[in-house]
């Protein structure tokens, strides 16, 4: 597989609140591969977002703390200059934003902030960097786009305007591209056509992309692998087929039965008990303990590490510990029917 | 753009009217006949019925009112009782020496208010933020006719740097062409005389944009921090745009646009609101000019000016929000 | 299934006026709902799909009278609903409530859950405060609360918990109908299920019918008897939910289902990627609405306005490919 | 793969037992604002100078009318620690005195407005179309004037006296609150549990006082936190120029009035009372700006 | 845009900084500061002290007043005779004078101008002439009957009956002579284009701020006047002026607030100028009004007023007592009266004995504005409300703005009130049949205070030409008034004006108004 392009070591990214430093992100692995499409899937407040962040070097020193490994080819982020960052963002690694509506600037023409990042990175000359900036919206399927140059973000439809994000994200081909639930906010039509274009792009440039999601026919749709998130830590880690085949954790297991799938009707839906815990409301065990009916005391005060199987699947589960209690086996087997 | 514009004019007009009325019902209820004033205290009874007379007071109120509209469509704004001039003609030296002194305080204010307030939420929670925002709040705190006392007390009288009242050197006389003193002194290249005015424009006019300055800091350091903290900047930081860039060329056209507001509204309070600064240092504009008309029942000057000043208030305001579209593409007036 | 209609839709539209020039004259209109015919019947659930301000929404508030239709009828177990005064409408509500799609926007911050669930019955003449109090205790009980929770405010709880209040306001009243638009859209996967399964406990339970408005067609199908399509303003297509979903007839539906990303690795999507987005509904396309972005478009598609008619037993779209 | 995973638990998950206290929205703004401490300087000076204000019987070493024709002018000393005016009053006790009117006016001035613009405001938001045309546009008008000039020319009409300035001040103040109100409840108006207060049968009226105007509380507290400091500000601007407060009273603005002539002999004469009306706007600004954060960050700008 | 008329600057400072190179002149340029702008530079058309003092530069009356009485003195009458009767008039012109438009100023001139006021029957805009010569053309109150030139240089002015203060009216300001030419020439706009013959001419006027005023270089008093420029300039605040006045911006103020007297006076290069008092302050009760219709309360409360430290206080020293309602300076001033002395005791006494044992509740007006007979009204009403106090009488200090002050006092809403008098020409009928005779009630008896004998006796006065006999009246008169105690007066004020100690030739006239001819500045 070769190196990653993005290896992330033991993350851990706290805020200053009122009631003192939250952990936000705790302790997170993951690595994307040149080329390769990463999922990162799990519930809205898990930190997904705030990881992205914390890899562009985003998270203000001011409210929050970024601590551990980021390498990218091999360099470590975390101890990088801001100038350096500078120079990585938007030109080693790019990034799209949810908010197609309020990521761009509303007073600033299409064309204008297609160029910055040529600006700054490559230093174009003004004429040679529209034309590329044009060919790019081209080349994001977008129709008009010597007109849209002129235009101003909310004189386009939230399609459109995501179209632009990627152009924008894409335009200094980045080696890594993060995109934060690119397409949440979209109807399903659009949804279809931004993933659609996302794919190619993949394929064509051979970005690897960080996708962060929570919708999971999306990361079956576009991801290799994927990481699955639980309140500030990862869970489970497996390529595609494996996490929707064997799912391990608990948590895992109970997201992807409470989907009710479109194909067919079931009589009832699975659902995990319970609410998503406040960050840094649970100091001691498995963050999942509270919600999960595999729960046994070990879970509850202790916090399990990340076990990697023979699989090469990676999941946090105290269930998975080879020893004491026996092998993995036997108790995924009161899990699955 | 223009039928805009047309529409918000034609939504003056009543607006204008209501002012008018409040502003005569206002000035006719207070008691005091303007003709006893103007002729003073000793005079005689008859005297004052003929003055009275003469002044046309004797007649039913809404016909003395529907008068004074007629004059006001024909763009007449009445004469002085006093003076007997037609405002018109007599109204601009004082509207000049008002504008002057606004327009440097407000220079001053939005100088000075937004730097600080840039300054501020750049580097948010440092001592220079304490600072600043802690003198603005003590700025808008500030009774400004205490301040006024406090600084001819300090700059005047004190220290004798600063000339308390008045415009220009009273031996030296500015010899008025526009009236705004700036300006006329430089016309005529008399750069002594300019640095004579200058001095004069000082304490009035930092009592004066002491308020404005202070909100105007205030505002600009909200809004930039709001600016700041939202979306399209994060996009712009991924891009690898430094954070000085991000914030000169993202933030502060977008955070200009509340300031721009509170800039518009405060000039125009500035111009209606500085009788108390005129008052204490003896500035003569257009505040004092109604001020003291109020004095002597100077009916159609009170009247006239308060227009005059409301008409210009709304017309900042309306400037400032053509000057919206200017800087935000989503305002577009049809 | 009985089919005994609770409710009927005839040609309901609603535009809303653009305002501008001067003086806020009418400058346009946005024909958010452009002439929708539904028959809701006793105790089953139709679901309502289509994207972003297709007029889901605008004909959910419709029926409850929220909204003043601009024409159309609507007939509550036979009573013309138009036709009713305003006190008459007022009890009318209890027969049909509705459910938000923002469970943080829809509770009012200022009163304690207590307070929230108790006005139904004080608007609604209860006037014994012991018996209302028991009432609502027991409220928060069917929905999977506590009756100590009645003394929280609503911003102590979670998207989920919020939501089951909000269906416990509806609840009060007791109502034949409710309208659910969007419920479960702004929770988490793992939470969305708590829901829906509540929903679906209740309709047995109190033998409730649902008008259940939602974009995400997984979960529509999952609790939904009948569905209808909208396209800006129009239904256009309805059927029952399994004879929809397996074989959909409009064009529209096709796309729509196929653009849905299932969460199955071995599931081979044959996707119709749409060109184009959805018009503005203050202009719409002439003819059928859809033609714009229609991949089986004919000529008089962009001419005439297709009719919404059965082409099957119970199935009914809206397509000139079914002339 | 449905096959696969089967169902656990089909049963409706309790969900556990929290054992969180409940925290009134109110009470939640009084945390927030306890950890503000800016805010907290001023809710001290606030309360100070209302405290001086009922003590002042107690506190004030001297009535605030006592004339002692030879002492005047006597600078800060151990007997009249601010140093006495030109009639021999002390000028301690004056300003004690004084903040009682200041006070007074502050507050009775700004619920005059608070009550009749929110009176006028709701009509407008509430009842829209022409009521509320009618009303904006009277609003405009009142905004569109000078303030100041506007309050000169009532107090012209209705006589000098502190009363009448503070019917002044109240009525320049009143668009502020109208709008405010309206702006509250035009756009309250339009949230969900309105809709759903709606949809359960609630009568207007209810709507109206059960849910839009508690809705609008917390931005009048604020909003009228910030009006008594203005108000103030105003009400010494009148006594200033002789409009407000007639003497004796010891009202800080005509305090200042009556010894701004004696700036080069007896400056303590100008300087405390000004810091004492400073001080006292201060503090309700900090407030304010505290009660903003606290009670209503939409508000924050 | 901008007016002509309100801005007419005819010479820069250029033009002037040559003339004086020139050696022509050099008597620099005085700075004159007051309180208020001019209303009108046409004398006749204004009765306010402002615009008189620049019109008293600029037109010059026929007699003139002594310069720091009000004795008549020739002016540009060097000569006059009066006939037996009192009815005839005769003046003798000065010959060769010009007015500054350079047309010449002789009897036709002075007929002209007086006929212009006579015939206007404009009460309106001339109020003076008809309140001190009693009406216009035709009217049956009219003093004046009849002007005619006798040659160039002899004016006849016939009387219609006899006016004891004929001469000391003439004298007074607002009957200065413009050239006939000018008052056509500018028509409605000569109130802003004043000619005359006296020793300065008009220059320009920049309203409620400065008017400037040049030296007539063909003035007819030889040598005068001194000055080359004066300039009025106007600074309202009180000690705003005092303040230019050190730092050296203008040479000369009025309106020196008393208290600030002893920070002039501590400055070496600042002097004092005293106007001599020709004025009265007082309080008034309203006689109509309980409990004032009783006179023990009136003179339980002139008792209980300290007069001397007001004067102390709010005066600095700088007044004098008063006893009664015109100032000694003014023929007929009787000093034999006995002021009510300050004695609580008395005062609660006479209360008692008005049924008043427990004082009573009131309000007192008090003015907002300075005035020259009372600078600091809201002060003094302060102290006397102290004063009061103490037997039981409570006060409560009304004020409103002065426009309102004078009608409602005028109306006779108030019970109590403080105002006061400055004299026109010097004369006691100016002060007692225009302040106290029932004929003034209504307009300047603002105490409604109707005596029949005191109304008998002023009549008498104003007929009677000889001035003894006068005296004698108005002394009777003075003491009737002291018995019913209608006011108290509280003080002459000697009005303060400060000014640069190398000011000579500079006397405050008693009057309000003086030339600055001979006032030199170095
Ligand atoms: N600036 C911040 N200060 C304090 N807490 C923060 C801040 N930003 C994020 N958080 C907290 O960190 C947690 C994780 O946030 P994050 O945005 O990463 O979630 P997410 O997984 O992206 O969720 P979503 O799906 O809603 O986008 C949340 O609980 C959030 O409240
Ligand atoms: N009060 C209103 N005034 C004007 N236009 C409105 C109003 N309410 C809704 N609309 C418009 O009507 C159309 C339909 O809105 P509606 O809310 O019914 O859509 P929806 O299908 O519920 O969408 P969503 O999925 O986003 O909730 C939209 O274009 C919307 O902009
Ligand atoms: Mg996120
Ligand atoms: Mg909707
Ligand atoms: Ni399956």
């Amino acid at each position: 597989m070769g190196s990653p392009v993005l290896n992330v070591k033991d993350l851990h990214t706290s805020f200053k609140t009122d009631d003192g430093n939250v952990n936000v992100v705790n302790g997170v692995d993951f690595q994307v591969h040149p080329g390769e499409v990463l999922g990162i899937v799990g519930e809205s407040g898990c930190g997904k977002s705030v990881t992205s962040l914390s890899v562009m070097g985003l998270v203000p020193s001011s409210i929050g703390n970024v601590s551990g490994r980021i390498e990218f080819n091999g360099e470590n982020l975390i101890k990088a200059s801001e100038k350096r960052m500078r120079e990585i963002r938007g030109n080693h690694i790019a990034m799209i934003f949810q908010e197609p509506m309020t990521s761009l600037n509303p007073v600033f023409t299409i064309g204008n902030q297609m160029v910055e990042a040529l600006n700054i990175h490559r230093r174009w000359p003004k004429k040679k960097a529209n034309a590329y900036a044009v060919d790019m919206l081209k080349k994001v399927g977008l129709a008009r786009a010597e007109l849209l140059m002129n235009e101003y973000p909310h004189q386009l439809s939230g399609g459109m305007r995501q179209r632009v994000m990627i152009a924008m994200a894409m335009i200094c081909e980045p080696t890594l591209l993060i995109a934060d639930e690119p397409t949440t906010a979209l109807d399903v039509t659009i949804q279809a056509q931004i993933l659609d274009l996302m794919k190619s792009l993949n394929r064509d440039t051979n970005t690897a992309i960080m996708m962060i999601t929570h919708d999971l026919g999306v990361v079956a749709d576009m991801c290799q692998r994927i990481v699955v998130m639980y309140a500030g830590k990862i869970v489970e880690e497996a390529d595609l087929n494996t996490i929707f085949k064997q799912p391990k954790h608990p948590y895992t297991i109970g997201l992807i039965q409470s989907v009710p799938d479109m194909r067919e009707k079931k009589p009832r839906l699975y659902s995990i008990p319970g609410n998503v815990p406040k960050p840094g409301s649970i100091q001691t065990g498995c963050q999942f303990a509270p919600r999960c009916e595999h729960a046994f005391d070990r879970c509850r005060s202790e916090t399990p590490s990340l076990l990697e199987l023979s699989t090469g699947q990676k999941v946090r589960c105290w269930l998975y510990e080879k020893g004491e209690e026996g092998t993995v086996y036997d108790k995924t087997a009161t899990i699955r029917s | 753009m223009l039928r805009y514009i047309i529409k918000r004019l034609a939504m003056l007009i009543p607006v204008l009217l209501g002012m008018v009325l409040i502003v005569f019902s206002l000035i006719h209820f207070i008691p005091g006949n303007p003709a006893q004033v103007m002729l003073g205290q000793q005079a005689s009874k008859e005297a004052i019925a003929a003055l009275t007379k003469e002044l046309g007071l004797d007649r039913p109120l809404p016909i003395q009112f529907f008068e004074y509209v007629k004059g006001l469509l024909m763009g007449d704004l009445g004469n002085s009782f006093r003076t007997q001039n037609p405002i018109t003609e007599e109204i601009w030296p004082y509207l000049a020496a008002t504008i002057e002194l606004a327009f440097f305080a407000m220079i001053i204010a939005i100088f000075i208010g937004v730097n600080a307030g840039i300054i501020s939420a750049w580097f948010q929670h440092s001592w220079f933020d304490y600072v600043a925002m802690l003198i603005a709040l003590i700025g808008v705190s500030m009774p400004i006719f205490w301040l006024g006392l406090m600084e001819q007390y300090v700059f005047s009288i004190q220290l004798d740097l600063l000339p308390t009242t008045g415009r220009d050197n009273i031996r030296d006389p500015v010899a008025a062409i526009t009236h705004l003193y700036l300006i006329d002194t430089l016309i005529q290249g008399r750069f002594d005389q300019f640095s004579e005015v200058f001095q004069h424009l000082v304490l009035p006019g930092f009592a004066l944009a002491t308020i404005p300055m202070a909100i105007i800091a205030r505002m600009t350091r909200s809004s930039m921090l709001e600016v700041m903290r939202s979306d399209y900047i994060r996009t712009a930081r991924a891009k690898g745009m430094s954070m000085f860039w991000v914030v000169y060329k993202h933030s502060l056209k977008n955070a200009f646009i509340p300031v721009l507001t509170i800039i518009g509204l405060q000039t125009g309070l500035l111009l209606g609101g500085a009788i108390l600064t005129e008052t204490i240092f003896g500035w003569p504009g257009i505040g004092n000019y109604i001020y003291n008309a109020i004095d002597y029942r100077d009916y159609p000057v009170v009247q006239s000016g308060i227009l005059v000043v409301a008409t210009i208030f709304v017309f900042i305001n309306l400037i400032v929000d053509l000057l919206y579209a200017a800087i935000d593409p989503r305002i577009k007036y049809q | 299934m009985t089919k005994q209609p609770l409710l009927e839709v005839e040609n309901l539209k609603k535009y809303f006026p653009i305002r501008g020039g001067s003086f806020g004259k009418k400058v346009g209109e946005v024909k958010a709902v452009d002439g929708v015919s539904f028959v809701i019947h006793k105790g089953e659930t139709l679901g309502l799909v289509g994207e972003s301000g297709c007029g889901k929404s605008t004909t959910g508030r419709m029926l409850l009278r929220l909204l003043e239709p601009s024409e159309g009828n609507i007939y509550f177990e036979g009573t013309d609903m138009r036709k009713l005064s305003n006190s008459e409408m007022r009890k009318m509500r209890r027969e049909m409530q509705m459910v938000f799609q923002d469970p943080f926007a829809s509770l009012n911050p200022r009163h304690t859950v207590g307070k929230i669930l108790e006005e139904p019955f004080i608007v609604h003449g209860e006037k014994d405060k012991k018996a209302r109090k028991e009432k609502v205790y027991e409220l928060l009980e069917t929905v999977g609360l506590n009756s100590y929770h009645a003394k929280r405010y609503p911003h102590q709880f979670s998207g989920g918990q919020r939501q089951r209040i909000g269906i416990a306001r509806a609840l009060a009243v007791n109502p034949k109908l409710i309208v659910a638009d969007e419920p479960v859209s702004a929770l988490d996967v793992s939470i969305q299920s708590q829901v829906l399964n509540l929903l679906q406990d209740l309709q047995q339970k109190y033998h409730l019918t649902y008008l259940f408005i939602a974009h995400d067609l997984g979960v529509v199908r999952h609790i939904s008897d009948r569905v209808g399509v909208m396209y800006l303003g129009r239904l256009v297509e309805l059927s029952e939910s399994d004879r929809l979903y397996d074989a959909p007839k409009h064009p529209y539906t096709e796309a729509l289902l196929s653009a849905v990303p299932i969460p199955d690795v071995e599931y081979v999507q044959n996707r119709i990627i749409l060109t184009g987005d959805v018009p503005s509904p203050a202009n719409p396309p002439t003819g059928c609405p859809f033609h714009t972005r229609c991949p089986k478009v004919m000529e008089k598609c962009k001419t005439n306005v297709p009719n919404f008619k059965e082409i099957e037993k119970g199935h009914y779209t809206a397509c000139h490919l079914y002339d | 793969m449905s096959g696969q995973v089967t169902n656990i638990s089909p049963q409706i998950p309790k969900v556990q037992t929290e054992d969180e206290q409940v925290i009134s929205p109110w009470k939640e703004a009084w945390r927030t604002y306890r950890k503000n401490k800016v805010a907290l300087i001023g809710l001290g000076i606030v309360s100070f100078f209302i405290l001086l204000a009922i003590f002042a019987d107690f506190i004030a070493p001297y009535g605030f009318k006592e004339t002692e024709l030879a002492n005047k002018h006597i600078p800060p000393s151990a007997a009249h620690w601010l140093g006495t005016d030109e009639f021999g009053r002390d000028i301690l006790s004056r300003i004690i005195y004084g903040a009682r009117i200041s006070l007074w006016v502050g507050f009775s001035a700004v619920s005059g407005s608070i009550i009749v613009g929110s009176f006028l405001g709701i009509l407008a938001g509430y009842y829209g179309k022409w009521v509320d045309a009618i009303i904006s546009r009277m609003f405009d008008i009142l905004l569109a004037f000078p303030s100041i000039l506007l309050a000169i020319a009532i107090v012209a009409m209705l006589g000098p006296s502190l009363q009448n300035a503070l019917i002044a001040i109240a009525i320049i103040n009143i668009p502020t609150f109208g709008r405010l109100l309206r702006s509250r409840v035009l756009s309250v108006k339009e949230e969900e549990y309105i809709t759903a207060a709606k949809a359960i049968g609630m009568k207007d009226a209810r709507i109206l006082f059960h849910h839009v105007l508690p809705n609008s509380m917390a931005p009048i507290i604020v909003q009228g936190t910030l009006a008594i400091a203005t108000a103030i500000i105003e009400a010494a601007a009148l006594g200033f120029l002789g409009l407000g407060a007639q003497p004796p009273a010891p009202e800080w603005g005509k305090m200042l009035a009556d010894s701004k002539d004696f700036i080069i002999q007896a400056p303590w004469t100008v300087f405390f009372p000004g810091i004492s009306i400073m001080l006292t706007v201060l503090g309700f600004n900090l407030m304010g700006d505290g009660l903003r954060d606290a009670l209503d960050p939409r508000m924050k700008n | 845009g901008c007016s002509g008329k309100t801005n007419s600057v005819k010479n820069d400072g250029k033009e002037d900084a040559k003339k004086s190179a020139n050696g022509s002149s050099n008597g620099g340029t005085l700075v004159y500061a007051r309180g208020g702008d001019a209303v009108k530079l046409d004398s006749i058309m204004v009765t306010d002290g402002e615009s008189l003092i620049v019109t008293h530069q600029i037109l010059e009356t026929l007699v003139d007043y002594e310069k720091q009485t009000t004795e008549v003195v020739p002016n540009l009458a060097k000569d006059w005779k009066i006939s037996d009767d009192g009815l005839t008039y005769t003046f003798i012109l000065e010959e060769g004078i010009q007015f500054t438009d350079g047309t010449d100023f002789n009897a036709d001139a002075v007929v002209e101008n007086i006929m212009r006021w006579h015939k206007s029957k404009d009460e309106a805009n001339f109020a003076y002439y008809k309140s001190q010569f009693g009406g216009f053309e035709g009217e049956e109150s009219a003093v004046i009957k009849d002007v005619k030139a006798d040659g160039d240089y002899k004016v006849v002015i016939t009387l219609n009956r006899p006016q004891a203060p004929f001469l000391k009216n003439l004298a007074m300001v607002p009957f200065g002579m413009s050239s006939p030419t000018a008052i056509k020439k500018y028509g409605d706009k000569y109130s802003e284009n004043p000619v005359g013959t006296g020793p300065f001419k008009f220059e320009s006027w920049q309203r409620s701020d400065k008017i400037t005023l040049v030296k007539n270089e063909n003035y007819w008093k030889d040598g005068l006047p001194k000055l080359d420029k004066i300039i009025f300039k106007v600074i309202k605040d009180n000690s705003a002026r005092l303040n230019d006045l050190i730092i050296g911006q203008v040479d000369l103020i009025d309106g020196l607030n008393p208290s600030d007297i002893g920070k002039v006076n501590d400055n070496d290069k600042l002097q004092i100028f005293e106007r001599p008092s020709m004025n009265v302050g007082y309080l008034g009760f309203n006689v109509e009004k309980e409990p004032f219709n009783d006179v023990k309360v009136r003179r339980a409360l002139s008792h209980a007023i300290n007069k001397q430290a007001l004067i102390d206080n709010f005066y600095e020293g700088t007044a004098q007592a008063a006893k009664n309602p015109m100032p000694p300076s003014v023929g007929g001033y009787n000093d034999e009266i006995i002021d009510y002395e300050f004695d609580l005791k008395k005062a609660k006494q006479l209360l008692e004995e008005a049924g008043y044992k427990d004082g009573f509740k009131m309000d007192l007006w008090a003015m907002p504005v300075p005035r020259p007979y009372m600078p600091n009204g809201q002060k003094v009403a302060e102290a006397i409300q102290a004063d009061f106090e103490k037997i039981g009488v409570e006060v409560n200090i009304v004020s409103m703005e002065w426009a309102t002050y004078l009608e409602k006092v005028q109306a006779g809403e108030s019970p109590m009130f403080m105002l006061g008098w400055t004299g026109d020409n010097g004369d006691a009928d100016n002060f007692l049949y225009a302040l106290l005779d029932k004929d003034s009630i209504g307009s300047n008896n603002y105490s409604r205070y109707a005596n029949e004998d005191v109304h008998k006796l002023l009549i008498e006065a104003q007929t009677a030409t000889d001035e003894e006999k006068r005296n004698e009246i108005y002394k009777e008169v003075q003491q009737i008034i002291h018995d019913d105690a209608p006011w108290v007066p509280l003080a002459h004020s000697v009005p303060q004006l400060a000014g640069l100690k190398t000011i000579k030739g500079f006397f405050p006239h008693p009057t309000g108004s003086q030339s600055f001819a001979e006032t030199t500045l170095k």
